[in-house]
């Protein structure tokens, strides 16, 4: 078999791969390599059960491997792409509290905070790997991170690949802490498709951002259009 | 027997409530008279009921719902009980009699069924919290009561000033609620259930708490002094039936609150009475100062109604201070007296509310200075508030009177007995109490004064005309009950068994008889019979002229300017100058407004602090999804470190 | 009721209506003296209430019944009070008469009507007089009951009719205290009977005037009532102030020879008292209206010093 | 095998809808549907020994006990009087080319949708496949929100979506630590809530305390507690008033019943300590807000959505006290509200019909003449408003009493709090009633409103809740007693 720490240093090294998508997804304000980075991320995830799968041979990280790969690096960033094209919005320039530096600076700051955090929780769990818990703290990490997506970028479309990666951050947390029933992984995946879907075609109807028709909704007075208000 | 005869009659006052509700879109007189009938036959049987209870001291004790172990509806009447059921079934009957003619002269159509229903409802509500077991039943009740009120408030709501009586009433009754809801709370932790059982340690802050809180309560719901806001609001926008019951009954029943959870809960310290005293006693002066200035009728019986609840409250914090001294029987009278004194209110303040209703309906207008000259053409409804005048006037031989010696009897007997410095706060009391009755003579001398007397201010008031027989009908009974209550208080205490040191009040009545009736007698053999009608001798005016009478607003001016510091005028005055120099006057606008000194500097800066600071928490409610999200971000994080900190 | 006390209620009554009319024309005579005049005779009151019984009575039109009845409730209170201050003769109190609150709210009764009859006829002399007799009665009345919870302190008792028995048993005042209360009687008094400095009773058509106004519609019999329960009134108010500081020869048994005696010495007592009233009405000015309220707050203190000085000493 | 029945009913309902043309069917088959649903529940109740251990494939996924049953049976009740009013109401916007005739089927097949996720959502015995279940009501019912073909809809689901989805993944994180904690502990990872409730005494209580923390965080986002409530008012105020009744009487229900399931496992742990002021701060704010919020405000659906978040702060206080009494009255007051504030949301749904051009988003409400126009309503407003402060002869009397009462026990000052917030509260709406039902119209002004003429569909489920609520509040019979203590005994509270 192959060697337990060369695993062990690949995934070191593809967990820090998975901060550097999200730093990248944090910052970046071209959405179609959004996109592509998103992809690249779960790829990264894929990666990572396959190698956590050679640590532990457990054939639920094979099949979480293979319909992460299907639902999230192909179907879910298609898709994507393709209502880009619909709303043919490239760009998200504004940010809203947060810039993309301030935004990497608080990212670190937070992973001490989880990492802190954690081991203090975690004291209860019979002594795990170390790597284990490096893994868990990435996790939660990168759902903070995607979470920070969410709130500093204007575009819903932005929005949805925050909490797409926010979902990878749970997802990479399960697998490091413990091992969740096929079953429910399975149905979670399914449940997240649904919803991304349904955003995403919430957001077709939306071509500017959140803000912007804000201050137009007056216009769309349901009934009669009665006159404009200064 | 008397538990079944209780029961029919809480069942009549349901069925009076129920049948408007029936036939709620049908708009006929027989419905409401129907509606109403029940009230008077209910009342009439609790009426016996409740004598039965006063005669004979037992108690009635019945439970008639118990759902849960936590929830039971019993009810208990003991002689408390059945005075307060008293009080309700005097004032109620003649009420539903005058407002079965009363209601078919309002506007409205067929939402006067659910004017007659609610008024069924809240008297049962009333007579419901006073029969109540427990604290639970009580608020239970208690609650019933401030909803029925509430909507009957509200039955002209397209009037504007029915909409700020509403509000006032609503958030001054919420206010109630909470704190009596929260002395009720803290008082069932030591009493360990929702009976009204003692609690004997004044010391315990828990049981403290519970009494300032009920003591608030109850002060609101009662219109004290500085909480008082809602009654000259709420009374005049109301219909006249629900002004007379609210006074005359809904007060009483916070009356009754106090007084229930005074003798069966607590064992109260000298400083509760105190406070109860103190706070009855401001509220009597300044009640009745504010009702000199009233020119709206109901308004100035509404403030008339704060002065009496605290003359009410005087005697009540005279029982705690007196049984706190251990005076027991100094206790009785100040008890007696308070209690008294809420029976004789409730019938002459619904009398005068009825006969001002009727006035009202008369003339079109609430304003006495645009009355006057009624008593010709109304004959009887003159003499009814006359009577209900000289009877809240404190004046002998009426029931006011009647009360009000008990209780300066009672403060005459005990500075005798107690402390110094008691003394002298008693001194203060009795002078503020003395100067309260004597302006409530002189406010309602210059009410009947205004409205009936001298010429008609209005034409309206000149083509007024007798309001039909039933709305005369409810307020002769009370105008009776007023002349026997006042007559025969003494004979009436000894057929209770009580023993009071009240002057025989008939012997007054009849040597006051005597006396008028041999000065007749002389007068007939003695004097000339001659007599002429002519003009009033104005002298050497040409024609009288009902502008040049004296006005109710000229006839309170001398206690105006005496009591100018409490009543805070406004003055503004504005000039325009043809010069730069301001010398030369070209035009200019003044006023003199009388400020609304709580409603200005307590009420009206509440709320707008409140709503101030409620619009400065709603931005946090800004529309943006990124500033939830970052709620929630924030809010993950917070919970992150708690966890790790923990 | 005991006889005795049918007896009082006759005597008393009739030696009050005998009596009262007396003073008020001998305050007159004093206060003509002290202007130099002459002044009317003592009986010029008798007089003019026979004259008056005489004429015929006009009403307003615009008046209603109120003025009708007001001359006979005002007599009738007023008489009914005079019972609760024994003259000459005190009798064992019965059902409460001689109620020291009873008897002030019997004159409050009094005022009432007056009050009321003064607005009736809608003539701005009643109303005026009205309002104002409303104030002032208003404004005197803490000083007043704080006089009387005084006397109750002092005599430990509420009813009038043994404080007299009291008093008249030591035939002296009892304590020193009762002079200062005394002291604060008489601006009662005076206040209560509309005199100088309060009120003019000389006047009819003053501003300032209060009582005068608002029985100025009336005429005839009904003024001879008003005028009668004004004398009658003054002569209670004096009873109260002489037979508690100088009540000797006060009778407290029925007796002729004591009924004799205490009624000389009553008369006696009574002109010397309304010849002071008299000076010091000669002595004072009319005050301003809106002056009183400060004149009567001094009563107020003055009286409740008094009180707590009984107290605390 | 019961709960095959709702899946059956369900489906039929879908195939029914899918398969109709006009709108009167696919109401109908709504109609049934739920009403089918109560049918069930209430034989399940009757005739079956619960808790009925489930068995859907086998496995222990499905349970039905008391709760489940309890929550299934508002909902539906909730779901058939909402699918008839839907039958007026979505007339009325059809006519008013507010809806799309289009729509129409995707409004009816998640509609149906909901109550089916709903129904299995409540009988999870599996915790994460209730939390799968709870996203998808989030989801179909933000698609309920959206449907009406106007922004300010589409950008109140997608917050709705946005808000929810992400608190609920800190959720899933929890999840995640009880899995892992019941692994410590038994061996074999489970989230069972049956086999949790067994073991929970055993859980260590640090990672109780993270577990609970972070699920509650999730289901506080579904039932609206501060500061995840954000989404719940424009969410409420937006969407049809049909939708919004179901929103608020059912949807709520579920991340409370999310937080009642997780706490009662955590609640035999000593983390039970340090989560119920947790649980207690949180339900302050909730209520405080709410109140502040609702001082100013001049919208009433908004008002009442502010009503929903107020009520489940204090649902959350009772939860945090935590005594049996109370959570039985918890548990009393979550049907209560559930039943009130449905019949609130009839009645705004009609004034909306009335004044919809008018009643526009974030303008000021111009109701006018509401007892000329729309008497029902307005005394559905009066009547509901009444009850929903706490008013007796209505149900929300005596759980609010209790409650508070529970409450002071614990802490008085606490209490004192919550009173004058409460009271805030009560002002508030009856400011707001006041203001809008004592506008009228001069009598001899011409009004230019003509009046909305509410079909019976509307009228009649709105009086029926009415009649329902006053029901619950007055009569309290020794079945429905025994059945709520039933439910603490199955907290193990």
């Amino acid at each position: 078999m192959i060697d337990t720490a060369l695993v062990q240093g690949i995934i070191r090294i593809l967990l820090v791969c998975i901060i550097i998508t999200a730093a990248y997804i944090i910052s970046t304000r071209n959405l179609l390599s959004l996109v592509s980075m998103y992809s690249l991320q779960s790829v990264t995830l894929v990666c990572l059960a396959l190698a956590l799968w050679v640590l532990e041979s457990s054939p639920v990280l094979l099949a979480i491997a293979a319909v992460s790969l299907v639902s999230k690096a192909i179907v879910i960033p298609y898709f994507i792409a393709t209502i880009q094209e619909k709303i043919r919005i490239r760009r998200d320039i504004e940010f809203h509290f947060l810039s993309p530096t301030t935004s990497l600076l608080f990212s670190m700051a937070l992973m001490l905070v989880v990492y802190t955090v954690l081991s203090h929780i975690l004291r209860d769990i019979p002594a795990r790997d170390n790597l284990f818990f490096f893994g868990a703290v990435i996790g939660i990490s990168l759902m903070l991170m995607g979470m920070m997506v969410m709130l500093s970028r204007k575009r819903a479309i932005t929005k949805v690949l925050g909490f797409l990666s926010m979902e990878n951050g749970v997802l990479l947390f399960g697998m490091f802490v413990t091992e969740l029933p096929f079953i429910i992984e399975f149905l979670i995946i399914i449940d997240l498709i649904i919803l991304v879907l349904l955003t995403t075609i919430l957001t077709v109807g939306i071509d500017s951002t959140l803000e912007d028709y804000h201050k137009r909704l007056h216009r769309f007075r349901l009934v009669g259009g009665t006159e404009e208000r200064p | 027997m008397y538990t079944e005869t209780f029961l029919i009659a809480a069942a009549l006052y349901a069925a009076g409530f129920s049948i408007p509700l029936i036939w709620w879109s049908r708009d006929l007189r027989a419905v409401r008279t129907l509606s109403l009938s029940c009230t008077i036959l209910a009342s009439l049987l609790l009426g016996l009921v409740s004598v039965a209870v006063l005669v004979s001291g037992n108690v009635i004790t019945f439970m008639i719902y118990r759902p849960l172990a936590e929830i039971s509806f019993g009810f208990s009447i003991d002689r408390l009980s059945g005075f307060f059921l008293l009080v309700i079934a005097a004032v109620s009957a003649p009420v539903a009699l005058y407002a079965s003619e009363y209601y078919e002269h309002l506007e409205g159509g067929s939402r006067r069924n659910l004017l007659a229903g609610c008024t069924n409802l809240f008297i049962l509500a009333m007579v419901l919290v006073v029969a109540s077991a427990d604290m639970l039943g009580f608020f239970f009740f208690w609650e019933l009561m401030a909803a029925a009120s509430f909507l009957l408030v509200m039955y002209e709501y397209d009037n504007p000033g029915t909409r700020k009586a509403g509000l006032f009433y609503f958030i001054m009754t919420q206010l109630s609620t909470m704190f009596v809801l929260f002395g009720i709370i803290a008082l069932s932790f030591r009493a360990g259930s929702f009976r009204f059982s003692g609690v004997a340690v004044p010391a315990d802050p828990v049981v403290l708490a519970a009494f300032l809180s009920l003591f608030l309560g109850f002060s609101i719901k009662a219109g004290i002094i500085p909480f008082h806001k809602w009654l000259p609001y709420a009374h005049p926008a109301s219909p006249t039936p629900v002004s007379a019951l609210m006074s005359g009954l809904m007060l009483k029943i916070a009356v009754y609150g106090l007084v229930r959870f005074l003798l069966d809960v607590f064992a109260p310290d000298l400083w509760w009475g105190i406070l109860i005293l103190l706070a009855g006693v401001i509220s009597a002066v300044l009640g009745v100062i504010y009702a000199l200035k009233e020119h709206d009728i109901k308004g100035m019986l509404a403030y008339s109604s704060i002065e009496n609840i605290g003359i009410i409250f005087m005697g009540i914090g005279l029982f705690v201070i007196f049984s706190a001294e251990s005076l027991p029987l100094l206790a009785g009278i100040s008890l007696l007296a308070a209690l008294f004194h809420s029976l004789n209110h409730a019938l002459f303040k619904s009398l005068l509310f009825l006969t001002a209703g009727s006035v009202v309906h008369a003339t079109h207008t609430r304003d006495i200075e645009h009355m006057g000259g009624l008593a010709c053409h109304m004959p009887v409804t003159s003499a009814l508030f006359f009577t209900g005048s000289v009877a809240i006037a404190a004046l002998p031989p009426l029931n006011g009177f009647a009360s009000e010696l008990l209780l300066f009897i009672a403060i005459f007997t005990s500075i005798t007995v107690v402390d110094p410095l008691l003394k002298v706060l008693f001194l203060v009391c009795l002078a503020l109490f003395a100067l309260t009755s004597a302006l409530a003579a002189a406010c309602f001398v210059k009410a009947f004064g205004s409205v009936f007397l001298a010429l008609p201010r209005s034409p309206e008031s000149a083509g007024a005309k007798e309001v039909p027989r039933m709305m005369l009908a409810g307020p002769v009974l009370l105008a009776l009950a007023c002349i026997v209550l006042g007559l025969g208080a003494y004979q009436l205490f000894v057929l209770a068994g009580i023993s009071v040191p009240l002057p025989d009040m008939m012997l007054v009545g009849l040597l006051l008889a005597v006396m008028a009736a041999l000065t007749w007698t002389a007068l007939y053999f003695t004097a000339s019979r001659a007599e002429r009608i002519s003009e009033t001798w104005g002298c050497g005016v040409h024609l009288q002229e009902p502008s040049a009478e004296y006005t109710g607003h000229g006839f309170s001016e001398p206690l105006d300017i005496i009591f100018s510091s409490i009543y805070r005028t406004r003055i503004r005055n504005e000039r325009v100058f043809f010069d730069q120099k301001n010398s030369i006057f070209r035009e200019g606008t003044a006023e003199i407004r009388l400020m609304k000194v709580f409603e200005e500097y307590l009420y009206l800066p509440a709320a707008r602090f409140s709503l101030a600071s409620a619009t400065r928490i709603a931005r946090f409610q800004n529309g943006c999804l990124d500033t939830y999200l970052l709620y929630v971000f924030i809010t993950v994080i917070a919970v992150m470190v708690f966890l790790g900190w923990s | 009721m005991a006889p005795d006390f049918v007896l009082y209620i006759i005597f008393n009554t009739l030696f009050v209506l005998a009596a009262a009319p007396l003073w008020i024309s001998v305050i007159k005579k004093v206060k003509a003296w002290t202007q130099g005049r002459q002044g009317p005779s003592v009986f010029q009151t008798y007089y003019m209430v026979a004259k008056l019984l005489r004429k015929e009575v006009v009403y307003s039109s615009t008046s209603s019944r109120i003025t009708r009845f007001t001359p006979l409730v005002t007599m009738a209170a007023i008489l009914t009070a005079a019972l609760f201050v024994p003259l000459i003769f005190v009798p064992e109190p019965a059902g409460g008469i001689g109620n020291i609150i009873l008897f002030l709210y019997l004159l409050a009764l009094a005022r009432f009507f007056m009050a009321l009859a003064g607005l009736d006829a809608g003539s701005t002399f009643g109303g005026m007089g009205s309002s104002r007799e409303m104030s002032i009665s208003a404004i005197i009345e803490p000083t007043t009951i704080i006089v009387f919870a005084a006397l109750a302190f002092v005599f430990r008792t509420t009813n009038i009719f043994d404080m007299f028995a009291r008093s008249a048993a030591t035939g002296t005042i009892t304590t020193p205290i009762l002079i200062l209360i005394g002291i604060s009687l008489f601006i009662i008094l005076i206040v209560e009977t509309s005199r100088i400095p309060v009120d003019n009773p000389e006047t009819h058509l003053e501003l300032t005037m209060i009582h005068e106004g608002m029985i100025l519609e009336q005429s005839g019999r009904n003024l001879a009532l008003m005028e009668l329960a004004a004398a009658v009134k003054l002569t209670v108010l004096m009873a109260l102030l002489i037979n508690l500081i100088v009540p000797f020869g006060l009778a407290t048994t029925l007796t002729a020879t004591g009924l004799l005696i205490a009624a000389v010495l009553f008369v006696v007592k009574g002109t010397i008292l309304a010849g002071i009233i008299g000076l010091f009405e000669s002595s004072m000015a009319k005050m301003r209206f809106f002056q009183l309220p400060s004149l009567f707050a001094m009563a107020f203190f003055f009286s409740a010093l008094i009180i707590i000085i009984e107290v605390f000493a | 095998m019961i709960l095959l029945g709702y899946i059956m009913a369900a489906l039929a309902a879908l195939a029914a809808i899918v398969l109709s043309s006009t709108h009167r069917r696919m109401n109908a088959a709504c109609i049934l549907h739920a009403a089918l649903t109560v049918v069930l529940t209430v034989y399940v109740l009757l005739f079956q020994q619960v808790p009925v251990a489930s068995f859907l494939i086998g496995s222990h996924f499905f349970f039905m006990d008391r709760l489940g049953l309890y929550e299934v049976l508002i909902a539906s009740v909730i779901f058939t009087c909402a699918a008839v009013y839907a039958g007026g109401y979505v007339e009325s916007l059809l006519s008013s080319k507010e809806l799309d005739q289009g729509s129409l089927k995707l409004f009816y097949s998640s509609w149906t949708m909901l109550l089916l996720v709903l129904v299995l959502a409540f009988f999870c015995d599996n915790l994460a496949l209730f939390w799968i279940c709870a996203e998808l009501t989030t989801i179909l019912s933000a698609l309920l929100v959206a449907i009406l073909s106007a922004r300010e809809n589409i950008d109140a689901a997608i917050k709705y979506i946005f808000i929810a989805s992400a608190s609920m993944l800190f959720s899933f994180v929890g999840l995640i630590f009880l899995f892992e904690t019941s692994r410590t502990v038994l061996g074999t990872g489970t989230l069972n809530w049956t086999a949790l409730m067994q073991h929970a005494s055993a859980f260590p209580a640090g990672m109780a305390l993270a577990a609970f923390a972070l699920v509650f965080m999730g289901f506080a986002a579904k039932s609206g507690i501060f500061p995840f409530h954000t989404w719940l008012p424009e969410a409420h105020a937006k969407a049809p008033s049909a939708v919004s009744a179901v929103l608020s009487a059912v949807l709520l229900n579920v991340g409370i019943y999310g937080i009642l399931r997780v706490y009662a496992i955590v609640h035999q742990t000593t983390a039970a300590a340090t989560i119920a002021p947790l649980l207690a701060v949180f339900g302050f704010f909730t209520v405080g807000i709410a109140a502040f919020s609702m001082l100013p405000q001049k919208n009433l659906k908004k008002l009442v959505a502010f009503s929903s978040v107020e009520n489940m702060g204090l649902i959350l206080i009772g939860i945090a006290v935590s005594t049996p009494l109370a959570i039985f009255w918890v548990l009393f007051h979550i049907m209560a509200h559930s039943l009130t504030k449905a019949s609130l949301f009839f009645s705004a749904g009609i004034l909306h019909r009335q004044y919809r051009s008018r009643l526009s988003t974030d303008a000021d409400d111009e109701i006018r003449d509401v007892f000329r126009l729309q008497p029902l309503a307005a005394w559905g407003i009066i009547i509901g408003g009444l009850a929903i402060t706490g008013m007796p002869l209505f149900p929300v009397f005596f759980s609010k009493l209790f409650i508070l009462r529970e409450l002071g026990q614990a802490s008085m000052p606490a209490l004192f709090l919550l009173l004058v917030l409460l009271f805030v509260i009560a002002s508030a709406l009856g400011y707001f009633v006041i203001a809008a039902f004592c506008r009228v119209t001069e009598a001899g002004a011409s009004s230019d409103i003509v009046p909305y003429v509410t079909p019976l569909t509307m009228k009649i489920p709105l009086v029926l809740l009415i009649g329902l609520i006053i029901i619950t509040g007055v009569v309290f019979t020794r079945g429905e007693t025994a059945f709520f203590e039933g439910i603490v005994q199955e907290l193990r509270f």
